[in-house]
């Protein structure tokens, strides 16, 4: 795969300085290689999030206005190092502490673990929310195990809406936990993206097969199924988020009149055309159920380079959610006007 | 002839030498990662030791420990991934335990591993048989609990010779932790990269106190 | 390249009911493939976009809050049918005329134009602007020939605020007529997408080579040159469009305190990751001519399938057009708050 | 034997029959334009002409022009695309100059085509030589403006042979318009898609009308 980049070890410093130009103003580069709002009030309960690179616009670009207001990145496919996640900590902190928000994965746990201990010792208070919306990666008692896929943008989202009046890093970390546990997404792959320092494929995946569940860097999920028609691959991805809502003890199974917020992200080659394609189905499956949709989203926003592939994520919400989607927001990744389509 | 101490200089000068082994055996290292791994680990312990001997490289420090966790702050901010994290742990909490010590003796050797280890294994949460570095640094930490009376090159030659038995015995364990494709029974055979970065830690280690 | 979609001679009619879907009940289908808002107010001024289908986001997914009031969709890569052209024209004409805006192809051309000839027999008062913001498609002096790429999405972005409070038809087409001659875009293409209906790629071109002009769907350009590095190609493709400004009589040189909208577009495969690496060097290059960024757009809003490849575009504006820019707007392919970026 | 006029009904037929040859004729089609356009003619044209059968089948018509108007209208809005424009525009201005004739004579030949063959270059800005179906119409229109005296099938039978003259013709030409990849020289020695369509048609026409 033809790449327009320049030296290979850089891509990613050059990428985050790509990003701040991109804000035009509105954030700036922030230490080694953090982005950060160049406009966040005094007393403000600071929402930081971050994670490797070469997912783009996830996640730095979705810093912004109603938005998270900083983002430690890491190298590509890697974890922020633990210092990089204290600089972009001590730069949106303004005295009412920090809130880590970010996918689970063992290097990115780890790190933002080692980031809060050197917080700690400045003095800095912060508090960690992890997101597990991937359905396909552990049993539901095993949850915590998940990891964090495209349901990460609602809930950044929403999060950072709540942000902006939470009048305590505990309230927006109850905030925090309620979107995120509310939140589950299936995804499949079609076909690796590559590497940019070597060109290299992510992972192997037969022509005729689809991997269902399987991560953004190939990680291993439900299994592999044939290739189908999206018509019959829809229903057994939204299956496999009803049957989760159902299982799992923490929260209500998904019941008529709910409210939800659709995504249906692609993983980088997949078309919009394909994503218009299932969101087709999809809605026709929730309307079947009684399930009312609140707002949709729609196009590549949690990719791996130019893999191919969807996922599907719903985050059910409750009054307090509604009134945070409803803001407006302004990134790289997403943004919105005031209130929501349809409504 | 084998040092019964090490100096807070030649406790940097043995850091700096492990540095460059590890730079110099970035191929080995790479192989290990690409057949169970992602394959990045060769590059990312590079990167680290790099900045490690940059780190230390005619820099002077106050106590033995604080040697030790500049090479854990080095490796932690230059590495990235787990392992950035993990072996930025392990030098940062073995270094701690050495406490104000301004020289490296067989009880340090015996404070060190056991501290470096516990912590690592608490970060990362794997446990021995997880075929992860944690197979190489607990038995080392194990072989430490018993040199306290030794020189430090009869200690770290104990430490080393038990990293390396550990490694050689992740090869015969099921790969489960910390990897983008989990290989199960595939991985059998193979020892895990980390694993082998700490048996060339430690064996370095040895090495310079015995020469 | 595996595909997420059903009949593939059905691609294009289930992608628009998808779009709808993702309208939420803010447009809805009309006659054979046409999306419509539903809320048009009595007396507006109408804006009507569209062109082949397998490009989205565009063309469709640029109606929306402050955009095009609708959009005539054709068959993938193929121009809407006249018949198409007019039921969407009848569904947004609210008594004071429907300003078509689109691409400059000869099949789209040919269609639009037999539409506004059926919509003149229902004494629909119809105007024509095209885009064609191509400079590598042809001359300066032969600027009516050339092609219309991404440069369309600034200047919908444009048209469709200026058409909220558009006191007649010929006041839109006037601005219409300016934005579009302020924009003009220079694409690059490194890997065709391929055809859904049967997998075949659009075009070939070796692996060591970039398309330099070549059209979103193979057409040709410049012609090719060595690929290479993100910041060697950007300044080729930067003076391209200098020159252009330049060259034609109709328009000023940039110059220093121009103010202008800058656009990177993804072809489809290409990632955000490399649009940020150009972008950097984009403002780079502008800064040292003095031209001020008003605001960016970055990522893939007018796409070619899986196609890789990327294109640059520039908007000067006025104090009319910067108005017209800072109007908050609300679509599958672009959205913003309020204002803009750094402002 | 031959007919001297075409009544509304034999006029449906005959075009009727045209629409079911070219559907038959769609590999040829396909493979003409995949040679020197994007390839999607002869699918193009089987849509456009399975809505002209959809459209005439056991209709009824007030004039021979109306039948005319009615194929333009069925492939206009099916087609999509360049060809469905100007086969749309060919037609429906080649049933406007019929006018209210409720037959097919020499005459209604004589001016069909040459209204259609020129409104369809002022609708798609192509002339003679761009190797394009003007190439086949244009020489259609100027046999058809000395056909005013014959009957409709030896009027028909000089449009299709002036047609397929032109086809034939077009093969020398290079191509430039109207296509995804320009081939300039490389188009040589092959006819234009949509001039072979239209031989495909006139030949139909007179057939019908020699039986
Ligand atoms: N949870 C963990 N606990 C202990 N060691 C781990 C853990 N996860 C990974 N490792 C070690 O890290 C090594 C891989 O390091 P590296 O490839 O540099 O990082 P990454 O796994 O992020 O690609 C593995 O061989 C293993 O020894
Ligand atoms: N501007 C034009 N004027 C006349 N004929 C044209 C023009 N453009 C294309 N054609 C004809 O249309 C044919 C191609 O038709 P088709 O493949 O169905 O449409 P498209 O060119 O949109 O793919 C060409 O072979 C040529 O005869
Ligand atoms: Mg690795
Ligand atoms: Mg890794
Ligand atoms: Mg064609
Ligand atoms: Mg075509």
């Amino acid at each position: 795969m033809k790449k327009l980049i320049n030296d290979p070890l850089k891509v990613a410093d050059e990428l985050v300085e790509g990003l701040v130009e991109a804000y035009n103003g509105d954030c700036k580069h922030v230490g080694a290689r953090s982005i950060v709002k160049t406009d966040i009030p005094d007393g403000k309960v600071a929402l930081l999030i971050g994670g490797g690179s070469g997912h783009e616009p996830i996640y730095h670009g979705l810093v912004g206005k109603n938005l998270a207001d900083g983002a430690a990145c890491g190298d590509i496919f890697a974890a922020p190092p633990p210092n990089i996640v204290l600089e972009a900590t001590e730069a949106v902190d303004r005295g009412k502490g920090v809130l880590f928000l970010y996918g689970n994965y063992a290097g990115d746990v780890m790190n933002f673990d080692l980031g809060a201990e050197l917080a700690d010792d400045e003095d800095i208070d912060v508090r960690t929310v992890l997101i597990w919306d991937d359905v396909c990666s552990a049993a539901p008692d095993m949850k915590k195990n998940r990891r964090g896929i495209a349901g990460l943008v609602p809930i950044v989202k929403l999060v950072g809406a709540a942000s902006q009046s939470a009048a305590s890093l505990d309230e927006l970390e109850a905030f925090a936990t309620k979107a995120s546990l509310q939140t589950r997404s299936v995804g499949v792959s079609m076909s690796p993206g590559s590497i940019p320092a070597t060109g290299k494929p992510t992972f192997e995946i037969d022509d005729d097969v689809i991997g269902l569940g399987m991560g953004i860097h190939g990680e291993p999920g439900v299994g592999e199924i044939p290739m189908k028609p999206a018509d019959e691959l829809t229903p057994e991805m939204l299956d496999l988020i009803f049957e989760d809502f159902a299982k799992d003890e923490e929260v209500e199974a998904l019941a008529e009149g709910d409210e939800v917020i659709v995504l249906v992200n692609s993983l980088g080659a997949t078309t919009m055309m394909e994503l218009l394609i299932v969101l087709r189905k999809v809605k026709e499956l929730l309307t079947a159920r009684g399930i009312k949709v609140y707002d949709v989203m729609v196009g590549p926003f949690v990719t791996c380079q130019e893999m191919a592939g969807i996922s599907v994520s719903l985050t059910r919400l409750d009054d307090e959610l509604k009134a945070a989607w409803d803001l407006p927001c302004q990134s790289v990744c997403y943004s919105k006007m005031e209130g929501r389509n349809g409504g | 002839m084998a040092h019964q101490t090490l100096s807070i200089e030649q406790t940097r000068d043995m850091m700096i030498a492990v540095a460059k082994k590890i730079i110099e055996s970035e191929p080995i290292l790479t192989d290990a990662d690409r057949a169970l791994g992602d394959g990045d680990h060769g590059v990312g312990m590079e990167r680290g030791m790099t900045a490690v001997v940059e780190a230390l490289d005619g820099a002077d420090f106050p106590t033995v420990g604080k040697v030790m966790m500049a090479v854990g702050k080095a490796m932690m901010s230059t590495m990235g991934g787990a392992s950035g994290a993990l072996f930025g742990t392990f030098f940062r909490a073995g270094g701690k335990a050495l406490g104000d010590a301004e020289a490296l003796d067989g009880e340090g050797v015996a404070a060190f591993f056991p501290a470096a280890s516990d912590a690592l294994m608490e970060r990362g949460g794997a446990k021995p048989g997880d075929k992860t570095m944690v197979d190489a640094t607990a038995p080392a930490a194990e072989a430490a609990s018993s040199v306290s009376g030794l020189s430090v090159a009869d200690a770290l030659k104990a430490v080393a010779e038990a990293a390396e038995a550990g490694k050689e015995a992740s090869k015969d364990l099921v790969a489960t932790m910390g990897r983008a494709k989990t290989l199960g029974e595939k991985s059998v055979g193979k020892p895990d990269a980390g694993a082998v970065s700490v048996a060339i830690i430690t064996a370095t280690m040895a090495e310079f106190a015995a020469s």
